[in-house]
């Protein structure tokens, strides 16, 4: 169980080792945790991964349906992204709708993918105007060992790269072959940094998350540009800080993504 | 999925059971770091995953009991863990669930130790192929266990049911959507049942029988949570006999998969029953 | 207004009853209370029962319309089980959305008459994986006297026998003569008994509920068959009052079924 | 149901009734056992129960007043009252039926004796036919006086209405539904309005002449619910002249019907007026 | 922020000018305050309007689509009103969802325009039992300053009056020319009176709500027949104070009218 | 809306800004009488209200803080406000929108000298076009100030987008929806960041000078509701030398339109920059 003195004895404890240079499990500062993907874990999914991100545990599954189109992207297929902190994972997690964290989450999962245009959405048309794939994109947080963005991020890619269209099973492919896969165009990847004191450190642990500042959530994509961006959090950034967390960023996406594409 | 022409072929089913016969059980327990408690499943094609928070202060305040712990059960599913994906967040099936469930694990906890405290128990379903409340009710058994709650025992549930006319147990998906009948059970150590659904039809004295059917399978699986729990139990004595390697202040979880085949074969005897 | 001393005080008088094979009421342990049914109360629905099992009171409406089947049985009625435990029903029911009680009365009758195929569902389809009649079971619970399970499940029986499919309303019927009645194949039966100490008793009180440990409901059918179990309460059961409750739950629905065909 | 060519024939509406007519009304006191207080009443062919519990402690406490008792009134049409099936829970129709009907009673209860409690009247219509927020005042307003709560007096409402251009009292279904007009109105006994609304077409002189009429209607609906409450009270005297058939601890319930034709005579004589 | 002791003496001292026949503002009893309406501020709906009754400030917008009739009036169009009390507007608003004075208060606009058949339905219809014109009726309250009723009431009709069927956008109209404005056949007006102690008095502040004891509104058509009536609070009235204020309703509403019709 | 063939011709955009321009910005102060503070902005085809009440006490209570005023931000779209009418209540984009607003605000608010209090901000928008967090943080901050509540500085917003590949200040809407990027930005009067999002695609070069031209765009902003502030300050000076107009127990609030055109200019002296 929490405990106010506790928390404040962990607190102190982790800003002395800060002033050291130092984080509590004893990476670098600008290091990831060790990171586990297992793909293809659920049958009943079109697609799926779970992710040990340090103790973050969580899966991500892909169902696709054929359904309607929104009226305004009549050729287009659909994404619905939906993130459940469910209260397995935390103490601090409760059952329930889904509140303001959940839904940030979620939102900046699906704005990386729809804006890296990591899905040809075109593709997932059946009848113009009437008939496209709807993908839903489920995220079940397991565990909160902290950063569950780049988590999330990570296993929803991984699960996309996986992910086949189940035309035979709602009779609507072209070839009697097997199912083709999802139309992948690019591979977004999250990198989120925190504020500590005046330090920024990668990955954040849920420890340390608590004692953080902000955060702040770079998405970026195969070609280096940005896809998306989130500042999470109540303390202010100066703009040095954004540059650097940006440029830190791009070069841990790169490993992630060559560590990915090798999945 | 549509139905087979018939579930029993020369006294094999569907899948190559005897009628008898359990699917295979693999369990693993302090899969999570957060929880007090925690076990995952698999149990044929089923993926089940139990935590357990406890005893602690119970929100909101007007739950709470002044002489007993409460026993909060939530049964979810998955969005992506069924053929047609489902709507996050509890159903109607869900709720009874959640409350058959709970109803079949409070009589083995000691609540009476810990007035004011709740004892929170989710389980997640990843995967569903048939049985998931059964399977649900023994992952939380074996989290409750790993959290260090006072229990009288462990409880074990498991499911008979009836395809071409015969009984059979711990049901696969095909034989539960078309079969005759489903009667999840659970049971204590000591033979007293703490769950008892059914539907379908059954005769009474095929509805004896399956008591005696269920009774046995919930004994099969009783031996492998314990395992289970000592295969773990083992690990932290070990793990104890090198305190050099571990840090002191976070103990690092080293996953235990009990997958041994001694217990599989153990079923096997039983079928053959 | 409820008093825990005066609740006290109720159980303990209960207790020593049962030590001397009493019942507050003065019934046997396997004795129902007196039940008053009267059917077609209700003219707006198209079937209706109320019931008194002693003090308990609901009303079973049955409203029939057409409607979508469901995707997996195109050419099946579909029945859906609705029990409202009103606030006027009882000191600690309250308003708002159903709770587990609720569901798990509404999904018991329900599975009862589902299981034993009490309602012949093909003959409820009007276009095959269009348009199905759509049978609504809802059950208004007036006054909690104790055992709504049995109550709501001869309410309902009793109503299903009575009910007619609106086919001239909606102009969907063949023939011009009167609307035919709903096609009943089974009449299911609900029998609960529940534990006191070591003692076993049939149609428990609320009184009695209060104090007992579990509840062991068991419906049967026409022919002696089992349709549908439910163990309910935190108090285990022996194999051999399963047993027990079992044999007495086929000679009171005996009972019971023949007390129905006469209504 | 379709509109009728007319409504009213040589003075005589559809069903048989004069304009100045109410429907036969039979009211039963008594009728609920948890409750402690409760009235069924079938007015024409509706059928509406109202429960009444109270004064008790209330629930959530934030909604507590120091001084006074709070009054909550919950209006709920059964799902099988109507032709077309009504979901279940409350709509915005029954919240805005619930206030007004709350604050329909209110001026006659003596919330004041009762500080930081709640009286809670519930009305159930399990068959509605125009006119059921009317019914259930005059349900609640026998039952609250079953529960022995102190009041000033009973409250009685009534609805007027206006078809073919002229005014009728007490709608049914048809006349409501295709009428120009329907005014519900809740009277006290001292004649103070408590709950007035309309909605259709009326003329200030129409509108001054539907008052005079409900007020008529209240007056004759006010004789119903007293003489249900006497007979109530006889029934309790003679029970206890006779204690030794009563079992101590739980009296029983003897139902009450009034439906004397009397009142019904009474109510015609109104109409010729 | 509202202190007890404050409101006491508030009350106080209203009851103390309302004994010297004054209002706190200088009104007359029978007197509105100052009404002020911009209409066609909201581009974005095809009708709107704010009214500044006082301190009273909200604004109603008009919204309509395309959509499905309600099965009993197959060749009408629907009328949909919805009112927000916004939480911005008084501190004693809540967000959440509409509690019963929002629901009363839409209901009572809601009846006055469809008794008084404001709008001819029967020409919001497109394709009869099919698809008919939704009219949306939002109105979004931003300052309680009292007498919400009247304010809305008012701000409605002037909305509805401006407002124009986006025939050109859904490519629904018959003519080339500019949309048409929406059938209006008649203009009803709500006027609120309220009871303090024995005084009647029109178009209330808040803080004389307060201390009011009970509402009545009179809506009233432009042949001076009554579409609407509702009492809402709880003392009871007498039938002569309805009289009276059935006659200052009249008179008052007439005025309105006039104002109304030079907008 | 149809996307236009062109974003910038000869430098110009579609509306006629220049690509560092702003839309024009009208600022009231004090609009609303029962609010503590509150201001309303017109921001090009914008339409949007800020109200902020507080510091006041907490409901419901466990909300509450011991040591600091908790902030609660409610973004709020009218039903009204866009091409097809929105369903009342709160979304999954609107919570999220309140969230980082509310975020945005905090860090210039002395929150910790209200402890067990919260501060209130109601934003709602009442016509949307592209942009609405952006001057929702604008009003709430000038809606701050009005309602006395102790503050750092004022917060300031814009977004930055890219049309036709090139960066432009403050999209409006036919900018946004068919435009590459859009990235708003909330900023303290000292520099520091306090909302950042982006959406679209944006190398790391353009996503730095997208930072600066934001940063130029809340300095303009800055400015103007530095003024709208000062105009109503001066207002309130005025009012209190001619104090017998004023009746003393409800000061009337005189509404301030901030239109004065000297800032529409210096607006455009940014542009050309």
């Amino acid at each position: 169980m929490n405990d106010d003195v506790m928390n404040q004895l962990k607190k102190d404890y982790l800003y002395k080792l800060m002033l050291e240079n130092k984080r509590a499990d004893g990476r670098n500062f600008e290091e990831y945790r060790e990171i586990e993907i297992q793909t293809d874990i659920i049958d009943k999914a079109e697609g799926s991964a779970s992710i040990k991100l340090g103790n973050t545990y969580l899966v991500a599954g892909i169902k696709i349906q054929p359904g309607e189109p929104f009226p305004d992207t009549p050729d287009d297929g659909v994404i619905i992204t939906n993130i459940e902190l469910l209260p397995m994972a935390s103490p601090i997690f409760e059952a329930g709708p889904p509140r303001e964290d959940a839904v940030e989450l979620a939102r900046v999962i699906d704005r990386g993918i729809r804006e890296s245009k990591a899905i040809d959405l075109k593709q997932l048309c059946i009848t113009p105007g009437e008939k496209v794939w709807i993908i839903f994109i489920d995220i079940h947080v397991l565990n909160d060992g902290g950063n569950i963005m780049d988590a999330a991020s990570l296993a929803t890619t991984a699960a996309l790269l996986k992910t086949k269209i189940p035309e035979k099973q709602y009779q609507l492919g072209n070839n009697n072959n097997d199912d083709k896969r999802l139309p992948i165009r690019n591979i977004p990847i999250a990198t989120t940094a925190t504020t500590l004191e005046n330090t920024i450190i990668l990955d954040p642990t849920n420890d340390e998350e608590q004692i953080a500042g902000t955060k702040l959530t770079i998405i970026t994509n195969t070609n280096n540009t940005i896809s998306a961006i989130q500042k999470s959090g109540r303390e202010p950034l100066t703009p040095t800080q954004i540059q650097h967390i940006t440029t830190l960023a791009k070069e841990q996406s790169q490993k992630l993504r060559e560590k990915f594409l090798e999945v | 999925m549509t139905k087979p022409e018939s579930f029993i072929t020369n006294g094999i089913r569907i899948d190559g059971r005897k009628p008898e016969e359990i699917r295979p059980i693999t369990i693993e327990v302090g899969v999570l770091d957060r929880a007090d408690g925690s076990c995952y499943i698999e149990h044929g094609l089923n993926k089940v995953l139990a935590a357990v928070y406890g005893p602690r202060e119970v929100h909101p305040r007007h739950m709470q009991k002044p002489t007993t712990a409460i026993v909060r059960f939530r049964y979810n599913m998955a969005s992506f863990s069924v053929e047609e994906r489902k709507r996050p967040g509890p159903d109607r099936r869900s709720v009874e669930v959640s409350k058959v469930s709970r109803e079949a694990l409070e009589p083995v906890i000691f609540t009476e130790y810990f007035p004011k405290s709740s004892i929170d128990v989710f389980v997640e379903v990843l995967q569903a192929d048939a049985g998931t409340r059964t399977v649900g009710i023994n992952a939380a058994s074996v989290a409750l266990a790993d959290a260090g709650i006072p229990m009288r025992g462990l409880v074990s549930a498991c499911a008979v049911g009836k395809v071409d006319g015969e009984l059979v147990l711990d049901l696969m998906k095909e034989e539960d959507n078309y079969g005759e009948a489903d009667m999840p059970l659970a049971m204590t150590q000591t033979g007293e049942i703490t769950l008892l659904q059914m539907d379908g039809n059954l005769t009474p004295e095929e509805f004896e029988k399956a008591i005696e059917m269920a009774q046995e399978g919930c004994k099969r699986i009783y031996e492998i949570q314990r395992n289970a729990l000592i295969e773990r139990y083992k690990r932290d004595i070990e793990t104890e006999e090198e305190p050099l390697e571990t840090p002191e202040e976070e103990p690092v979880e080293v996953e235990t998969v009990v997958e041994n085949e001694a217990e599989e074969e153990t079923s096997e005897e039983v079928e053959s029953e």
